[in-house]
Formats: C-alpha cells, structure tokens, sequence
C-alpha cells in the first residue's frame, strides 16, 4: 500500500535552519497522502537531487526563510537536468531574497531559474497541496 | 576526551587555539595580549557589561535590535541609523548564515557578488573574513554596546577574531547554538566547543576585561514552554561560569500570556541566581533579556507593531534588563534599516511609558512562578543526576533520554517527542510531556489545562492543535481556535 | 421652565421639536412615522445597539475609528475603507464643529469650498446640511453599525436628521457635550436640550425602534480621574433612562496605568448597574466604551503604534465592549483614511491576541475599583443631595458648587478647581481636589500618593508637574519626571 | 507695577474648544513675565482684534486645533490693518489644516495670510516665548 502514494522530496536548502515549517510541510503533506521524504533543514542541492533519484520522488519541495534563497536555489534545475530528473517538478517558497522586495520580482526570478511554482511568505501548505495535486493530476 | 563542566588548563585550551587560528587566514592577526589593551580604550559607554549592571541597578529596560550586512561601511552605517533614528540602547553584530556553517569560501564570494550587486547577498555581518582589523573599524565606527549574535555551534574562530577586534558581549552555547541551528553536529562537541569561547571569555576576565556572554533564550522560538528554556539557560550559565565567565544574561522568549510572561522573567532571575550560587559560582553578575515574540508575524505592519509592542510591555512590566526587538517587517523577511528602527522606537516607548508601573507578584503571577520554578527544578536536577554531578555530560545523555527536549527542533541529537500547546488563556503547557522528568503532579496539571481547552473547542488535543497555535499569531489570534 | 430629570410629556416634547426642525430647511424633510418604519428595514447587522449587546454576551471587544469628512460621496467611500481595510466592526460619523456650534451656514459654505478644492475643508460630516436623504444614502451604502459622534451643545436637529436617517447610536449629553465642548453655554439649557434627544431616543424605543445612546466618556480627555467621568456618565446614564432610553453605552478614557484602567472599566460596570437600578431604571441594557489615550500622542508613527497599542490591550484586558481608536498620525490632526485602518488593525490584532487572557480582579485591581467607587459615590450622592433627590438640577448646582468639577474644562460652568497628577505608578490622582465631596480618608490616599510622587522627583507638587505630565506621552513617557 | 508688563491676547479661533493647550500657553506666557488676556476657546476674530485695541496688546497669538484653522484664520491680518492694528504680531499654531499635510505648504499658506510666526504641532510653549521675547526686542 504504502508503495502507491506518490513520493515528494521536502527540504529546507542550504546553510538554513528553519526547521518549523519543515515540519508542518512534512505533516500536512503526509495528511494529504503524499509519502513524505523529509531532508530537514541544512540541506545541499545534490542531496535533493541525490534523493529524488532514490526514491523516484514526483517533486522537489525547497524551501528557504533565511534570506540566501537566490545563492543557493540557483543551478539546482541544471543539476536536475543532467541527472536525468529533466521534468521532475521544482516548488520553492519562503523568505527567497534578504530585505523586503516586490514579490512579482522574485517570482520571475525564481521562475527563470526553473522552479515550477514560486511560493511568497505567509502562503498556507494547504494551498501547496492542492497545486501539487493538480500539477501532478491527482 | 572526556566531557566534563571543568575550567580548561592552560595547555588545552591553548592547544586548540593554535589549530582554530589557522582556520582561515584571518586568524593570524589575533593577538591576545594586544587585544587586551585594546579592550582597556573602550570608553564605558561603549562597554556592554557595564551598561547591562546600569540597566539592571536602575530598573531600565534596554532595546537591542538585530541587524547585520554583507560589507563593512554598510554595516556600519546601518549600526548607526539604529542607534540614532531607533534610539537603540545596545547594538547587534548579527552573523550571516554561511560563517555559522563556517563556510567562509562562500562568504568570500557572496562579499564579491553583495558589492556587485550593490545589495547584501548575506543575511548578515561575515565577521571571520572582515578580521580583527574589520571588526575594528565597526566598533570604532559605531557609539554604543555592540555585541555578536549568530547562531553558530562551532563559533571558535568567530569568537576570537570578534573579541579580539572588540565586541564586548557575545551570544550562544552549546546547547542554544546546535539544537536549534544545527541538523547533526553532536551536542559533546558543540557544548565542548562552546567551552572554548567561555574560557576565552574567563581569561580576558582574568585580564581585567569583562566581557557579557548571552546564551540563547528562545531556542526554536516557537511555543517553548519556559521550563525548557529556562533549564537551558541555567545549564549554560553554569558551563559559562565554570569557563570564568562572570557576566551573564539569561534570555527567554516570549510566549503572550502576560502573567506566564511576568512570571517567567522572575522565575529566571531566581532560579539562575539560585543555581549559580549552589554549584559554587556566587560571583557572576546575572542579568535577563526578553525576545519579543519569535514565532509567525503578521504580515501587515499595523498588525505587527501591535505585536511588537504587546512584546514591549511585557518586557517592561516583567522589568528585564534589556529587550530584544523585532520589525514590523518581521513575516517578509530581513528588515530595512527604516523598518528596524520602527520596531525600537514603538518598543522604547512602551518601555518608557509603562517603566513607572512594574508588574506585581500577584497571586496570579506566582502561580505560574512556582509552577516554572517546579518543572525547571526537576528538570536540572535530572540532568546534573544524569552526569553524575556533572552538567555538561548530563546534558549530553538529558538529550539522548528526552529529559532535555525542545520541540521543533531541527537537530537529530533532541528527542523531539514534547508537544507544546496553549491552553485556554494561551499560556504555553505541554500538551505530550514526552520523557521530561516531571512529577505526577505537574503532568497532572498540564493534561487539566490542554484538556480544558480542547473541550472548551470541541476537539481532541492533536498535532493540528499545535498547528494552529504556530499560526495563530500570524493570523491575528494568541490561542489557535478552530474556525467557527 | 423648571430642570427636573423627569420624562418630557407628549405635549412639551412636540412643542419643542416643531421649533427645532424650522432651524434649517432640511429639518422639514422629518417624519417620525415614517422613519421609523425605514429603521424596520435595517438589518441586524447593521444594528449598533443590538450588535453591541451580542459582543457583551460573547466577552468581545469591538473596533470603532473616529472619521468624518465634508462630502457624501467622499464620506461613504471613507467609512467602507475603514470597514474593510481598517476590519473596524463599529462605524462613526464624526460631526464636523460649524455644525456643532449649529452654524449650518457656515457648513453650506465650506461644503462648497470643499467640492472646489477637492479635499475636506471640514474636520467632520455635516449632516443637517445633507439632510435625512443624505444620512440614508449613506446608511444603505455602508455595511456597517453607525453611530453620530460630536460634540455639539445643542444637537437637536442633528438628531432628528440622524435618527430619521437611520443611525443606530448617538453619542453626547448634557453634561459630557457641554463642559468640554462649550465655554459659555449654562448646563441648564444644555441638560435640558439633551433631555429632547434622550426623549426623541425614547419615543423611537416606545416604536419598538432600539437606538444606542452614549454619553461622551472621556470629557477634556487630559488626566481626567476616573471617579470624575464615571459620577457624569453615571448621571447622564440617569438621565437618558428617564427619558425612556434602553441602550446604554458608557465611556471611559484611557488614563495610561494598567491596573487603575482595568479597574475603571469593572468600577463603571458596577456601580452603573447599581445606580440604574437603585434610581429606577432596571431595563436598560448597559455596555462599556474605552477610549485609547486622548491625549497629547507622540509625532512619530511607530511611537504612536506604541500608544494606540497600549489602549488596545488596556481595553481587551479590561472586558471593555468597544474601543475607540487612535491613528498614528493623531499628533499631526485628522489622519488619512490609510492610517485610520493601520490603527484600527493594529487595535484588532492586539485585542485579538489578549481576548482569551481577561485580567483576573487581582488584589491591586480590587484596590482600584474600591477607590474609584467610593469616590464616585461620595460625588454621586452629593449631586441627589444638592438636586433634592434629583439628578438633572443637583448636577447645575454641583458644578456651580464643584462637587462636579473636570480638570481643563473650557466652560465658565466648570469650577475648574481640581487639578490632576499622576503618582509614582503612573494612575491619575488629584494633586488638588477642590471642592470634590470626598471624605477624609479619599483627600488624605491622593495627598500621601501625591506626596509620594513629589518627594521621589525632588520637587513640590505643583502645576508645572500637571504640565509634565500632560506632554509626557508626546515626549515618550508616562510620568512627566523632571529632566535629570 | 502690573501695567509694565506686556499684553498678550491669546485664543482658540473658530469653532474651536480645545482647552487645554490654551491653559498652558495662558500659563507659560504669564510666568515669562507677560499679562495675558486670554480669550478661552471658541473665539471670533473681532474678538481678538477688539481685545487688543482695549489693552494695547503687542500680540494676539492664535490656536487652532480642529483642522478648519485655514478658513478661521484667513482675514485676521486685514481685520487687524482695518482697525488700526497694522503691525501687531500675529502668531498662530496647532493642527492648521485637515489632514497630514507638508508643514513646509502650510508655513508659506498661513504666511501669505499675514501671519508672522506659524507653528507646527508639537512646538513647546517655551519656544514661543523666546519667539516672542525676540521679536518685542525684550
């Protein structure tokens, strides 16, 4: 049974350690019937890939409070890519940029870099959920 | 090696240092014996320690923001804008989040990409690789009390080039600094890193320079029952002191509840003073620091100042020495400058406005004194069993054995199986107490409070209720009811 | 004519009233019958008194802004963006003060200006200019409890256009619109006035139409004691009940001390109740407003945050069933409507957030509500006394006499003997008392508090610490020190 | 000895009953030495302009704290020169205008209007007084 539901990776990515949220993520993810691979915080880009490849996961979940958003999300579709995970789909979401910015900038940013949907702060993970579900035609 | 609460030797510690300095190029310049007469120039206005024994003798509550950017002049006029349009009594140094990994390579480069790009790239202040001579040029810069905060479980290098350039107040511990900043770094090796920088501290004190050491109060800043940062603190302040430290402020984070609030405040002081004397430190000048609400803000910043300033009073009533302040910008991330300054001056007149009407220990208030006072006791002295009179190794297996736990945290070395909850005042209990050594009858009385809220609303207590509680500030409540 | 608080005959009401609506033109478009079936229509929700009376029974605190502008259009759009933007949950119609003096010329020039320069030109809406038409636009394009807030001696054809158009709550009296709103206006002829709005009030509840009425609370709004707003809120509660009102809503400002405002808010609940009762009213409904500090506010918007957030804790602490907001921009005149909703959510996060924490009767509170009645009923008793067991004509005597008396009232009719300081805690007392009827015991508590105080500073009591205290807020603190 | 002192006229203009100011400023300008003839709130302009022909006053210094000070205050200077007053001082300050408005604006508007000082909110009794002691040449 447990092999049917669909695999997500779930990380909080480079030098941060935020880690609440992460376990929020990772409960209502599972709740919602995703099986849940949860890196926990302090996590390197190859070890999202890394995990993706291992468990055949159908998504990357990064996330980023910290404010080192931009240096560390950046090359992570590349690395993707030349993995053989091409299409695997790519969230982020959180405090991307340090200071207080106009979102609609960071979101094109992070959309450029090749993240499927770009998340700003204060979104709620049942939103995250539902565009998971539809992303993946569930 | 052993861990044990012992003052270093001479030798270790100066073997350690030998390696630590080579960390990164910038260890060379540290120089002990000059720093020490560097330290002599810092006028007592400039002197952390100093201030705090002030505050305290005269019943102030001192602001303190946090703040800290990629590159020097920045940072220094940064500094200043918070001193002089925020009004702040005591100034922040706070470390970017590569230097508390120690990856200084990628300091170095974001320096390069923060000066390209004419932003900081760091969220904050990459102190290792400005040097003894950069951190100099701050404090030279910069009219107030400055002190480093981070976040840093190996912070060695860090500590000596910061107070080698002439920080007078330094932030962590081996506890406060892993459990919630790190993911697996053992707690044996941060508390005995942490030693490192205690005794570095206890040795400039020998020198004649008093330098303030703050561990980290709030830990995962997210509904932390005081007895669980509160144990932590008393820990820490005992390492420190073991290492010669002789001026120490104990933090707490607030939780809302305006009478746990006052009441955790006096049940620090108390219990930490308490304790120090008991285990032989009677020589340490204690001090408190009351962190504004560290969970979900708001994002409207009307809603956040309302925040900020319900942190503020509680703060003043609870009469702590100083007050760590957060920005209305708080739910988006780090601050401008404009908005840091915001955030201190709704906080200074707060403080000023209420310094005249201290809380009074009334019936309420001691209520809640003795229960923190009741579950804290049990915790240290599980601990100090633990180690078997020693608190450094018995914090290591309080850990392991879930009698030290605080919730939400990252690290693989915290047990993780407490749950907090409010409960229907929106005091935080603990709706699982997990393996903390508690007696029957505080068990007792937590499972009454969170079952009282949870028929108050109409539901089992569960992880959802904790759900809601992290998020019902953000959305503009204190206890996480279910919608109606 | 002779003042007596007795119920207006059907006769010497409709007497007055078809001189009253010849004052201005829109007066004729008055009829009674017909607007009370237009207030048939009214939904619920919309119902200030009925909205007020489900907040008392659910122990919720609601938001209410001051707003009011020249023009209808203006206006409606003003009120809507603080009902949605500001989540106000009550809604105002500031009067503007040509309309207050009854200078309706004046308004119909000043609209007219108004429309020219494109901004207001007046500090409120005129509503006996836009009539009953104008009134029912307005209500039936605002979603949202209105009530009339003035301060006009004479407020007769206002109320007539008001209610007739719809209004569910009318603020003023005889006493609370006079003294702080007039300089040589007898309180005869304005108790008197103020029994026709009462009694207008009346006759629409003998409809079956509930209209909320409150007397204005906070008086010169400047240190007023609590014992002095309660005994005129009390009395003019009095006097509204005889005159058939069923709606009560009584006020009280902010005075900055925690304890003694938390005990006011309980000290008026009471003894209100008790002297409705006693007197023969034990049908009206009975709520309570707190007004954030009406005082002089600090220029700086966060500071002010500070303040406006410390009156909405105040309020949620003390129960109250509404707040009256202030805006950041309070020490720079009327506020833009965006300020006006950063107040307003500033206030309701905060009363959000302490709504499941009310302040328990702590052994200090229980002090202040004890002091604050017995001075209220020494001055209460005195006014039956002089009145010959009558309210209405016992308060002209005793503010002749100056048994009533309000610090910094602009009336000749006020004594203006007493004069108000804080204590060492921070809560208002009477540095002098005049000629207030206290008993010993009460002269002798504020002369030691007073004392107490003085001796602290280094310095006499004396009007320079009134000052002091004034500009204390605005200058960031609660007791106006002298400078160090 | 009482009719040394300089005479000063002191009022809230309009429509206006804020009290409490007008009782420091009565207070401050009477312990500074001067005899104030202090009109209360809610006074016309002929009430001012009468009550410095009177008592040869050398100032009539004007309040306004509702917001309407810009149609009360206009036409006091000519009301002044009408009556024989042309060169008294004409002081005014409070909260001028309705609404946050760039006191630099305001400060031109009611200098236009003939005032000679204008006030901002905020501005301490104290300064006045030196304002006033300057200009008299006391």
């Amino acid at each position: 049974m447990e092999n049917n539901k669909v695999k997500v990776i779930l990380g909080v990515i480079g030098a941060d350690c935020h880690a609440v949220g992460n376990k929020i993520l990772n409960y209502a993810f599972t709740s919602a019937g995703f099986e849940v691979v949860n890196l926990g915080v302090l996590v390197p880009q190859e070890e999202f890939v890394n995990a993706a490849i291992e468990t055949d996961a159908k998504a990357i979940l990064v996330a980023s409070l910290y404010g080192h958003g931009e240096i560390d999300c950046r090359g992570l579709r590349e690395r993707c890519r030349e993995s053989g995970l091409g299409d695997i789909l790519l969230y982020v979401g959180g405090n991307l940029v340090v200071g207080k910015t106009d979102f609609t900038e960071v979101h094109k940013k992070f959309i450029e870099m090749g993240y499927d949907r770009v998340y700003e702060p204060g979104i709620l993970p049942d939103q995250v959920v539902i565009d998971l579900k539809n992303d993946l035609g569930l | 090696m052993e861990l044990k609460n012992k003052k270093w030797t001479h030798d270790h510690f100066y073997g350690v240092r030998e390696e630590i300095l080579k960390h990164w190029p910038t260890g060379a310049d540290v120089n002990f014996e000059e720093a020490v007469k560097y330290h002599e120039t810092i006028p007592a206005r400039k002197h952390f320690a100093k201030r705090l024994v002030k505050a305290k003798k005269n019943g102030e509550t001192l602001t303190q923001p946090r703040a800290g950017v990629a590159l020097l002049d920045e940072h220094i006029n940064l500094l200043n804008f918070l001193r002089t349009e925020g009004e702040a009594d005591l100034l922040p140094t706070t470390i970017d989040s590569y230097t508390r990994q120690n990856q200084y390579e990628n300091c170095a480069n974001a320096i390069e990409e923060s000066m390209k790009a004419g932003r900081s790239l760091l969220n904050g202040f990459p102190a290792v690789n400005h040097g003894v001579h950069g951190v100099r040029k701050l404090v030279e810069s910069v009219d107030g009390p400055l002190q480093v905060r981070h976040g840093t479980p190996d912070a060695r290098l860090l500590t000596e080039i910061t107070l080698a350039g002439g920080f007078t107040s330094y932030e962590g511990g081996g506890i406060s600094y892993n459990i919630p900043y790190a993911k697996s770094v053992s707690l044996e090796k941060t508390i005995y890193d942490w030693q490192y920088n205690d005794r570095l501290v206890g040795i400039y004190a020998e020198h004649g320079i008093e330098i303030n050491r703050e561990p980290f109060g709030p830990l995962t800043g997210t509904l932390v029952p005081p007895c669980i940062s509160h144990a932590v603190a008393i820990i820490e302040g005992i390492l420190a002191a073991e290492q010669g430290v002789k001026n120490i402020t104990l933090g707490y984070g607030q939780c809302g509840n305006l009478f746990q609030d006052v009441a955790a405040i006096k049940a620090l002081e108390q219990l930490a003073e308490e304790y120090l004397v008991k285990h032989g430190y009677s020589d340490c000048v204690l001090t408190t620091v009351f962190h504004q609400w560290m969970g979900g803000f708001p994002q409207d910043e009307a809603k956040a100042f309302a925040v900020i300033s319900w942190g503020a009073a509680a703060a003043a009533l609870a009469k702590a020495t100083k007050v760590i302040v957060k920005t209305p910008h708080e739910a988006l991330g780090i601050p401008t400058k404009e908005a840091n300054a915001m955030g201190l001056r709704a906080t200074k007149q707060l403080i000023n406005m209420l310094a005249d009407q201290p809380f009074p220990m009334t019936a309420e208030v001691d209520i809640e004194v003795e229960m923190i006072k009741a579950e804290t006791r049990c915790i240290l002295d599980k601990v100090f069993e633990l180690g078997n009179g020693d608190f450094a190794s018995g914090s290591v297996r309080a850990f392991e054995a879930g009698v030290l736990d605080v919730p939400f945290a990252p690290s693989q070395y915290s047990l993780n199986k407490i749950l907090p909850a409010r409960d229907n005042n929106g005091a935080v209990r603990l709706f699982d107490v997990g393996n903390l050594p508690f007696t029957q009858d505080i068990i007792d009385f937590h499972k009454a409070k969170i079952d009282a809220r949870a028929k108050e609303e109409g539901r089992k207590a569960s992880f959802q209720m904790v759900i809601d509680d992290i998020y019902a500030i953000s959305k503009g409540r204190l206890v996480g009811r279910p919608n109606k």
